[in-house]
């Protein structure tokens, strides 16, 4: 065989056991089989964008969000593997304060990364459909190092992040309420990226590289949950504490194989698929609510897997 | 030295210790020593920790030395020329002040990813310390020696290396103090911008784990580096004294 | 005088320095051609430029106007300069500092052990090579400055009262020591002193000047025979000469003399 | 007066260099806006917010963290630094711990700052400060340190006052080392108040910076970051022109 | 002499110093009473070991051994000093550093100027009030520390070299002022000096030190009547002790004289 490429994929945040299934299909072989040596980075998503489109990196792996955008701004980047078919972003509180919905959080105090992130949006879609606006509530801003911490310290009342917190903070022992924004606000989490140029110059490598994607993912959903926990934990989430496997072992079997990396539509047209009509869904409410000036197309930024090289 | 090694971390151990043992602070918010120390030895076990901390050791030496190099030299050439400095300083100061991680993807285009921009900015963030010191000491310096420098001719070199480095020795390593620290946390922001080793990547691999015993160990680790960095400056500048009296 | 006798040419030379209190005239225009192997004293009362006047023949301050030149085509360092201060540099020993201007012109280590160990026996700090600056009284420091201007042998001395601070014995010793160097080398000697008896000893030509503004009142021209000596000392001439370089100091300037 | 009239067009010249650069990168080399905006770009984000208003708020906002960040953090600096030399057996129990927390990296424990103390300023001056501190503290140490022994003869000789001989005699020869540290210092009270902001918060400079960095509104985000170099360049330039002030008597450069 | 009389009684002080080229024994024992209103002088060759003796009456250093008693009771500030090099405040003006031992003992700042510009005057300084050191003359800032040293009008005056830079017209006016001073001031002055005709001329008895280890050779007693002036340069007694005292100095130590 040829020499594999080599290929550098960065990762939103930090590495994270929830990245398994990639962490897995390297160490499986899987990349390698479809010619492809890759090596992971990370960085936080909208450097992501940046470097996909500078070309700084071969492919991305951020919250569809980002994706939508920098896709808004006109940055050259394509989603080409949908691998999280839904958000994971949540409302998150404290079982005991009572807050059971967004309908409760009159006259709380909420915290969210910045109010430019998806979590800020999530947050008045959800008041507006519980009939509060953002004049009811009063928001923090609090940095992804320090959000948790807040809750936890009782800074904050709830906080609008992802709902894989929920397993750590129910770690702690302290039970958590949890409203998932993707109810009510169509989005994506997770996503393969690529840029533009790279796609329609090099749809071979693309499409090696989704294949290798959606096989790592697929050898996970096929019962390997805890080995590709164990791969992460061993080689790739070093401060990970090994006490965590089973919190993780019960997210991914009830939470990323049955509803974030499967789907209808996965089942119909295999993982990755794109929900072009999702996708236009969540440009369309970034639009609205400012986040971005003028919807784009999801057809101009997402592409399905199977019709990559065609 | 080892007096005040000893004695500096008994009192910060010691102190720590209080604070969350008075408080009563949750470990989420500050673990205590014995909590942080056990995180470490089970990345030290689990996570090839020491190879992180080589691999950003080695980035800090390299962009250190670096930084401190240049920050000499520079430092006399704007002695010297002090138009020369005046020209250089707004883009100093854009270096210095732009908030590295707004650049990062800028940086990462110029020097590709891989140590490279990682060590750049740590030579970066060393360089404008020593340099401020360098020009200070040189411009404020005993100004008799400037003419015995010139009596004697001396060559640029010579009265760089036998007067000007001398009597700047003082401020330099002051300079070179102050860019520890600074060092530290360039070396942190540099492994923010995308990395896969290092001690920025296991803190924020802790971070996005909201383990606050990981973030603290390995702000600690970078404490100590560049606590050991602080003392080998103390050294040579104890030992430039004793010898010397450089006052 | 021949082109090539003339070694120091000053042709109104004049300096003043501009501060916040007030505009200082440091010398009044100077001219004075100096020959190759002259020794030239200078005396006058504080402040009246001397220092000034040595810094500008040094090159290391530039004159408000006229122009200084030396005849010393070729030479790399041509002005041995014994600052009113000591100037060490105070992380060296005094063997370094004595061997410093050897040390920057490539003169080999051993050779320059060798002339510095002598001029530091010579200027009586025998012992005290390996001291530190700090560690020596103030006329051993300015006894180890004077061994530095010397050790590299310019052919122009430059000396801003350089045995103000020893005692009369070293100093009478010193006085001899620098004739014998400056007979055998032909060096071209300025030295600024407050002693009249000083400058009438060693020098060839004494200028006197008067203060504030600081201006050159007259030479007089020693006609003492070389070598001199303890019976130079006993030469009513001499006494003579000192007599009239303190009547001159003691008239004010612009009074006749 | 000519000499501060050349300064300023050496600046100016620098600036224009540095923006014919700029301008170089974006025009002709082709950098993407989303890179690097073109200064013309930059300049129309600027004037949008000057014109909303709302760039003041932000502006001064920062401003106010950076001095009072920058004054406590002097203070602090130069008298546990005069403390610490004037009683060495006191450093040698203080030096370790306060260079352990100086060189903790900041920027890790900012979000920590946050939850520590709380969301409001305190948090930002909290680090602003604790970025100032130290350069201003080793710069004032080395100062105090390097005070000739002769003068130190005089003060003992007149039987001074510590406060006399500290105002008299100590802090004005220490004067050029602690220059050093505030020129330093003033920088980072410029990254920490953006490092604060960027952490934490809804107003100021460095929350501009994540909101546009987020939001791909990269000519917003550079002119954000074109005001810090600016508000920085300002800074230094007081600092400079105090710096002369203060050490005329030092007659710097004769040659 | 009674109790009262004595204002300074050092009994077999020595000191030693330790450095890396050796040990040095800058004092060996010496022992003298100084009666209040005293005029002391010390010559001795460069390096005996004369600024030694005035930092440890002064208490900067601590001597080796011996002790050192001075009668100043309730005097906070009992000794001035004038160093061997000026030592003045690089960033204050003249009239401030002349000024400064006064500002920091609670004189009025009115006062204090007044005192200051009278003593200004006195050095032969007027028209530099407004000088920073660096913009004087190395004999300008000599005679700027005498200025200071007096200005708080201290009981006890040390003084090491203070005339050393200074010409030969200055320092007989110096001379003088300080006899007058003295005078009419009561202090005790120990004053150090090269020069054994202003040793003669200014003290009540002259100390004369020997050179390593540095050790007081003798005293002579200075029975020329007071007050003086011109006259007593005339006087032979004068010059008998002037010749004494260079031969004194002339002796190597150990030598019987
Ligand atoms: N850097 C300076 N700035 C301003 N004035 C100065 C400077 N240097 C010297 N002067 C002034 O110039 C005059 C002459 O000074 P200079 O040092 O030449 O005197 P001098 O003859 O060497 O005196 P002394 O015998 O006391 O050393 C003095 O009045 C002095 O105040
Ligand atoms: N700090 C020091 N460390 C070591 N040796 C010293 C120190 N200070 C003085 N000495 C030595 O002590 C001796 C006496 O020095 P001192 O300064 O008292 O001499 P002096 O009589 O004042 O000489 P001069 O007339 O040259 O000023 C000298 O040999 C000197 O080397
Ligand atoms: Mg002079
Ligand atoms: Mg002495």
């Amino acid at each position: 065989a040829d020499a594999a490429d080599k290929v550098v994929m960065q990762i939103d945040g930090a590495a994270a056991p929830f990245y398994a299934p990639l962490y897995a299909g390297v160490e499986n072989g899987i990349f390698e089989k479809n010619g492809i040596e890759v090596e992971f980075i990370y960085a936080a998503a909208a450097d992501i964008l940046t470097n996909i489109a500078a070309g700084n990196v071969d492919f991305g792996f951020p919250n569809g969000d980002a994706v939508v955008a920098a896709a808004a701004n006109g940055l050259p980047v394509k989603v080409v593997h949908t691998t999280y078919q839904r958000g994971i972003g949540a409302l998150l509180a404290k079982a005991d304060s009572g807050i059971t919905g967004y309908k409760d959080l009159k006259g709380k105090k909420i915290a969210v990364t910045s109010l430019a992130s998806p979590n800020y949006l999530q947050l008045q879609v959800g008041l507006k459909l519980a009939g509060l606006s953002l004049d009811d509530v009063s928001v923090e801003v609090v940095q992804t190092g320090a959000i948790v911490q807040s809750l936890q310290a009782g800074q904050v009342d709830a906080i609008v992040f992802s709902e894989l917190r929920k397993y750590n903070l129910e770690a702690d022992g302290t039970k958590i309420t949890m409203v998932l924004s993707n109810d009510f606000l169509p989005s994506f989490g997770n996503v393969v990226v690529t840029n533009a140029a790279k796609l329609s110059e090099n749809p071979d490598l693309v499409k090696r590289f989704t294949t290798a994607v959606t096989q790592s993912y697929e050898w996970v959903i096929d019962g390997h949950v805890n080995e590709a926990l164990d791969i992460a934990l061993d080689k790739y989430a070093p401060t990970w504490p090994k006490d965590q496997k089973g919190i993780l072992t019960t997210a991914f079997e009830q939470t990323f194989v049955p509803t974030v990396w499967q789907s209808p539509l996965t089942k119909e047209k295999g993982l990755g698929a794109a929900d072009f009509a999702g996708w236009q869904k969540n440009a369309d409410i970034l639009a609205e609510y400012k986040v971005i000036d003028e919807a784009p197309k999801a057809e101009d930024f997402v592409v399905d897997p199977s019709t990559i090289g065609q | 030295m080892l007096l005040r090694g000893i004695a500096g971390l008994i009192a910060t151990l010691v102190l720590w210790t209080a604070i969350v043992f008075i408080f009563q602070v949750p470990s989420f918010l500050l673990p205590g020593p014995m909590e942080v120390l056990n995180r470490l030895v089970f990345l030290f076990e689990n996570a090839k920790l020491l190879r992180h901390i080589g691999v950003t050791l080695t980035e800090i030496v390299a962009g250190f030395v670096l930084g401190t190099v240049i920050g000499i030299l520079a430092g006399v050439v704007f002695a010297r020329l002090p138009r020369v400095e005046r020209f250089a300083t707004p883009l100093i100061l854009l270096l210095q002040t732009a908030p590295k991680i707004a650049i990062a993807p800028l940086l990462l285009l110029w020097l590709g990813i891989g140590p490279t921009p990682k060590i750049v900015l740590i030579a970066i963030v060393t360089f404008f310390p020593v340099m401020s010191g360098m020009v200070t000491g040189l411009r404020y310096g005993e100004g008799s020696f400037r003419d015995l420098a010139a009596v004697l001719k001396l060559s640029p070199w010579q009265s760089f290396w036998h007067i000007e480095l001398p009597s700047a020795l003082p401020a330099v390593l002051a300079g070179m103090a102050v860019a520890t620290t600074l060092a530290m946390t360039a070396a942190v922001i540099g492994e923010l911008m995308g990395a896969n080793e290092g001690i920025g990547y296991l803190l924020s691999s802790g971070q996005e784990n909201s383990d606050t015993s990981v973030v603290i160990g390995m702000v600690l680790l970078l404490s100590l580096i560049g606590w050991a960095f602080y003392e080998i400056i103390e050294l040579i500048r104890r030992r430039s004294l004793g010898r010397f009296q450089l006052s | 005088m021949s082109q090539s006798e003339r070694m120091i040419d000053i042709a109104g030379v004049h300096k003043t320095f501009v501060a916040d209190h007030g505009t200082v005239t440091a010398l009044e225009p100077v001219s004075i051609t100096i020959k190759e192997g002259e020794f030239i004293s200078i005396v006058g009362p504080s402040g009246c430029g001397k220092s000034t006047l040595l810094r500008l023949i040094s090159g290391l301050d530039q004159a408000s106007g006229g122009s200084i030149k030396l005849d010393v085509s070729g030479r790399k360092r041509p002005v041995g300069f014994v600052f009113q201060e000591p100037v060490l540099l105070p992380w060296k020993t005094i063997i370094d500092n004595v061997r410093f201007p050897l040390d920057t012109s490539g003169v080999s280590r051993a050779q320059g052990d060798k002339t510095a160990l002598d001029l530091i026996k010579m200027v009586g700090l025998a012992g005290f090579e390996k001291a530190l600056p700090r560690q020596l009284s103030g006329g051993m420091r300015q006894r180890a400055a004077i061994a530095r201007a010397l050790s590299d042998d310019p052919p122009i001395l430059l000396m801003d009262e350089p045995f103000s601070a020893v005692d009369l014995l070293t100093r009478d010793n010193l006085n001899d020591e620098l004739l014998r160097i400056w007979q055998s080398t032909g060096k071209t000697i300025l030295l600024v002193t407050h002693s009249v008896e000083e400058a009438a000893y060693l020098a060839d030509r004494v200028m006197v000047m008067t203060a504030r503004p600081g201006k050159l009142k007259c030479i007089h021209n020693v006609e003492l025979p070389r070598p001199r000596g303890e019976e130079t000392k006993l030469d009513p001439a001499y006494h003579a000469l000192v007599a009239q370089l303190r009547r001159d100091l003691r008239t004010p300037a612009g009074e006749a003399h | 007066m000519s000499g501060r009239f050349s300064a300023a067009v050496d600046y100016t010249l620098a600036l224009a260099v540095l923006l014919f650069a700029w301008w170089f990168a974006t025009g002709p080399m082709g950098l993407p806006t989303y890179l690097l905006p073109s200064p013309l770009r930059t300049w129309n984000a600027l004037v949008t917010i000057a014109l909303t208003g709302e760039l003041w708020r932000h502006l001064g906002f920062t401003l106010q963290n950076i001095v009072l960040g920058l004054i406590l953090g002097c203070i602090a600096g130069i008298a546990i630094a005069y403390v610490m030399t004037r009683f060495p057996k006191l450093a040698v129990w203080l030096d370790g711990p306060l260079v352990i927390l100086q060189t903790a990296p900041k920027i890790a424990l900012a979000p920590l700052f946050i939850v520590w103390f709380g969301f409001g300023v305190l948090s930002k001056i909290v680090l602003i400060f604790s970025l100032v501190f130290f350069p201003v503290f080793v710069g004032a140490v080395a100062g105090f340190r390097a005070l000739d022994p002769k003068m130190k003869d005089l003060s003992k000789l007149l039987g001074l006052s510590s406060i006399q001989r500290f105002r008299q005699i100590e802090l004005p020869a220490a004067m050029p080392e602690i220059f050093v540290g505030l020129k330093i210092g003033a920088v980072q009270a410029l990254v920490g108040a953006v490092l604060a902001e960027w952490m934490s918060g809804k107003v100021g400079l460095g929350y501009l910076m994540t909101f546009a960095s987020a939001t791909y509104k990269t000519p917003l985000l550079f002119a954000a970051v074109l005001l810090t170099v600016v508000l920085g360049l300002l800074l230094h330039v007081a600092l400079t022109i105090l710096e002369r002030r203060l050490l005329s008597w030092k007659g710097a450069a004769r040659g």
